[in-house]
């Protein structure tokens, strides 16, 4: 049997969700790291833009941030952060690709603060970087949550910063966000969820090898949907796991040998 | 004037817009500018005392660990500026340094007290969950969106983001139905900082700035601020500016004072040239999560306040240290 | 939905859109493009077929007698498009052509009928004059605004300029009073057009394109247009791309057809390659405003319905003549 | 004594009411060759700028276009329409500089059209291409009518293309226009004049040499403001016409030999 981390589970259970053919916005970490892991297995055409201008580089190791030279290294263009915000409000990209603190039913993030006075939080996070643009203006949003807990996954978050489905269906239309749109998938720790398509409640489709739907149940602070036939993630295969580290992150700045 | 429509606001939001400047103000401001080339170069220090004021709003080049004028944000610390407002835009090391020196009274956040992969700041935290920093929330687009409009003259703009969130109800804007189309829209006031600080691949002595690699915002904050600040790896001679036109990102006429300042975004990454200081950064990011906030002013100390100029501190830093940067951008000898 | 404010619009214009297209028809178009890497070569003819139907609201790339895609204007005069739209943003050859060939049914103008220095167009003059071409007017900065208002995706934009003229009249614009400031602006609806036809220094086969040079609105017209068909001097090896990616206009997934097009803007001036063919011009503008409109036609059989293609053209004009224009672009040999 | 055409000296006048250390964005033909000239006399340090996107170009020649390759020979900046715009909305742009087919009292500009039905003109004119937007937002407008009849200074304008003082003091403002700009200077072929500082109405400054105040009066059909003293126009110099032939316009563009 293969031995993996979680952490890398979660980055391969999250790369087998991309299409090909497609194109994503991502994040620093664990949301850039399973794009490239995509391009190397199912969806060697899916396209990779970064916030701060880098669209479609060679990368030749994993960025350390979103605007690094790597993320322009032998790219396609190399432009504005306006002019990439711009790319995904004229509906090209089909991936915003994200990570939080706090997450509600909805899928709604947080990434701002913990506490209950914004001028003097608990905890102060860096707010929404290009998160809520990104989840706001691309067709589907993926989310990375590193652990599922009822701390993290909350009936009500302490600062909604990211758009999910705001209050429920229908709701983000009502704001005037863009039609179509919203959050995906998420992936945690010990699951894979995706989001009823009617209440637009997060919704069990998967646990990774060795937990319980009681498990998820009992780490979510709000009531899930749970899929008719959940499953379980196959575990990461020697090829995912090899890609991961001899060409991803060779220098295991997220992945540690 | 013939037609009594309206357009209803369906929504305002509660924050504080922390730039008093419009774009009136601004273009008042730029009246006044010589539109002669001038020799604007001179020392930094001297630009700093001359331009950035205490009280001020400052916007930065660059972007996280990239491209950041931090041999002017260490000159600003030096000087102990006061009660700055800053853009943070996501701001890192460049904005925890102005903190770490107790400069900054007011921050319009995009993205602060994260170092991306490296994990929250000390500092940061410490000043925000204090309170005694004050916070209006934004994004990232929202904030070059806000530029844009400062740089246009235009005193709002209309965005798609933002929307239904918390992010928007503690923000200054507006929701409002678009009269030709009836799509909901947040507007958003315009952004027209006091002072632009960046850093450049290259400048002619007169303020035409060149940068390699992507803009990122330094086009759009450079448009929008009043006074701007450049430092470069190098100064060329005015034709090599002729030469390649169209890669000029900011023309003279907008620029107050240039200085050469080459490794002058250490410990950042400037494209095409060398790469993070990644140890620099741990050490002093260990030195800010000290609980005790004397370990970061004897950061400070060693690194700002005992030293003349950054000339002085890349000596400290030593000529190898720097060469590996080098070889680290250009993929020589590992990530 | 806290406040009941609301934003008086104090007035709004009698003009028409001519563009129905929204910000979220275009955004559904750009969702079914495929974003892998296809190549897109095709014959020009094909391309305008597939992708230029009739009805359709039109950009062109390029300025005035600038980098305009002469050869895809030709090739949509042969094909007999019908009822086009067309974004006059200083359209002088390019618009006069395909209103020479009955293709156009409606303008929205910044400047049309004039060619510069070298005065009025017959044809233009005849169409607009006797009502049969639909006209709402703007300006060359308001259509570029319109148009980076599509690009972003939001339905209007605010603008500092045709406040209380008759150009505003006329326009379907708005002036509402600022809800953050009291200042009041002229909003106008965006722009997304159905297709851009543009000319490129070069592009490679999937439609990365890089334009040496001013820009002027390219890049915008790009960004909000549904379609793209570029045609370009040169294709080259994606690898040139990726060499200098700072210096990409459009990528690749914006675009629907690249076809290489050697002197695509003859008559035209294309920066760096080619000078104004100003003799072919002023003989096509002599032919316009002769009283004859079968004088026009003539010359229209001539250049374009009796040639098969594009290559025919620059036969006809032969190498000679191609070559002088290469000399007046580097001043070899007098203006 | 120096032989000059009308052409000639409406370009000299209009030059020297140039300051130096300014900026000017200018049109095709007249205004062009006007700013060209003032550099190489009493502005040197002028900064011209171009609608397409040419900035402090190194010109070789008089452009044919205001978008030609000559606009952006050896410039200090090659960039696009919509800067050019945002720059003169930023207030870095001092002068605009215009013509038109008909001008009235206030300085408000057509050049779109002659006739009643703005759907069926019964002369359409090219419109505004840039120059509503440069007289919109440029501090001060310059402007050149190169023949002074009644039926070009006109009581009411066909369309109003561009603005000058609107319908007089306090009318730009009214409308939102930005404060503190407008029309300064009107060069046509027989006399310079300026606005009046407090009724804003076009007013007689100098006559061009051979013409009297009552000629200008029986030019115009509006009644102008004239000056407590009019003055006459310097001649052009021996200089200013050899510049204009030789280093402005050696081809003979503008100005035929």
């Amino acid at each position: 049997m293969v031995e993996y981390t979680i952490k890398e589970l979660m980055c391969i259970v999250a790369a087998r969700q991309l299409e090909d053919n497609k194109s994503a916005a991502v994040g620093t970490g664990l949301p850039m790291a399973s794009a490239m892991l995509a391009q190397q297995t199912q969806a060697p055409n899916l396209l990779i833009a970064f916030e701060a201008g880098g669209v479609a580089p060679q990368l030749p190791t994993l960025p350390i941030s979103v605007g690094d030279s790597r993320t322009i290294h032998k790219a396609l263009m190399a432009t504005t952060l306006i002019d990439i915000m711009d790319i995904i409000g004229r509906g090209y990209i089909d991936y915003a690709f994200l990570g939080g603190a706090q997450i509600d039913k909805y899928g709604n993030l947080n990434s701002t603060m913990i506490g209950t006075n914004h001028n003097k939080p608990k905890v102060r996070f860096p707010g929404s970087g290009g998160a809520n643009d990104f989840a706001s203006m691309a067709w589907e949003t993926m989310i990375i949550m590193d652990r599922h807990s009822p701390r993290r996954f909350v009936e009500k978050l302490d600062f909604l910063t990211t758009p999910g489905y705001l209050d429920g269906p229908g709701s983000r239309e009502e704001w005037g966000l863009f039609p179509d749109t919203g959050p995906s998938r998420v992936i945690t720790d010990i699951c894979l969820l995706d989001f009823h398509p009617k209440t637009k409640v997060m919704r069990l489709i998967k646990t990774h090898p060795g937990i319980t739907i009681d498990d998820v149940k009992k780490a979510t602070s709000f009531e899930l949907e749970i899929a008719d036939e959940v499953g379980i993630n196959d575990p990461p295969t020697k090829e995912e796991l090899r890609l991961l580290h001899e060409v991803i992150d060779p220098n295991g700045l997220i992945f540690p040998h | 004037m013939t037609d009594g429509n309206s357009f209803e606001v369906v929504f305002s939001g509660s924050g504080e817009n922390l730039c008093k400047n419009t774009p009136i103000d601004a273009r008042e401001f730029a009246r006044k500018k010589s539109r002669a080339m001038i020799d604007k170069r001179m020392p930094l220090d001297e630009a700093i005392k001359k331009f950035v004021l205490d009280g001020e709003y400052l916007a930065i080049g660059g972007f996280g660990h990239i491209r950041i004028p931090m041999g002017t944000i260490y000159e600003i610390v030096r000087q102990k500026k006061k009660n700055l407002t800053v853009s943070g835009h996501t701001a890192v090391q460049d904005i925890d340094v102005l903190m770490a020196g107790k400069c900054v009274s007011g921050v319009e956040i995009a993205y602060v007290v994260g170092f991306e992969l490296r994990g929250l700041s000390g500092v940061q935290r410490r000043q925000f969950e204090s309170g005694e920093v004050k916070m209006t929330d934004y994004t990232n687009g929202t904030m070059s969106y806000r530029l844009r409009a400062g740089a246009q003259g235009i005193p709002f703009i209309p965005v798609n983001t933002m929307l239904g969130t918390d992010t928007m109800r503690h923000s200054p804007g507006k929701v409002v139905k678009c009269p030709f189309t009836g799509k909901k829209v947040l507007l958003l006031p315009s952004l027209n900082p006091d002072i632009l600080i960046m850093h450049a691949h290259r400048a002619d002595k007169y303020g035409n700035c060149q940068i390699d690699g992507h803009i990122v915002k330094d086009d759009l904050q450079a448009r929008a601020s009043k006074k701007i600040i450049v430092t470069c790896e190098e100064i060329v001679d005015t034709e090599v500016i002729r030469e390649t036109p169209q890669h000029t990102v900011v023309p003279y006429f907008m620029v107050d004072a240039v200085i050469e300042q080459k490794w002058g975004s250490h410990p950042a990454n400037m494209p095409y040239q060398y790469y993070f200081d990644n140890p620099f950064t741990e050490d002093y990011l260990t030195a800010g999560r000290d609980e005790d906030p004397e370990v970061m002013d004897k950061w400070l100390d060693e690194w700002v306040y005992c030293l003349d100029n950054f000339d002085q501190y890349l000596k400290k830093l030593g000529e190898e240290r720097l060469k590996k940067l080098v070889d680290l951008e250009f993929l020589r000898g590992g990530n």
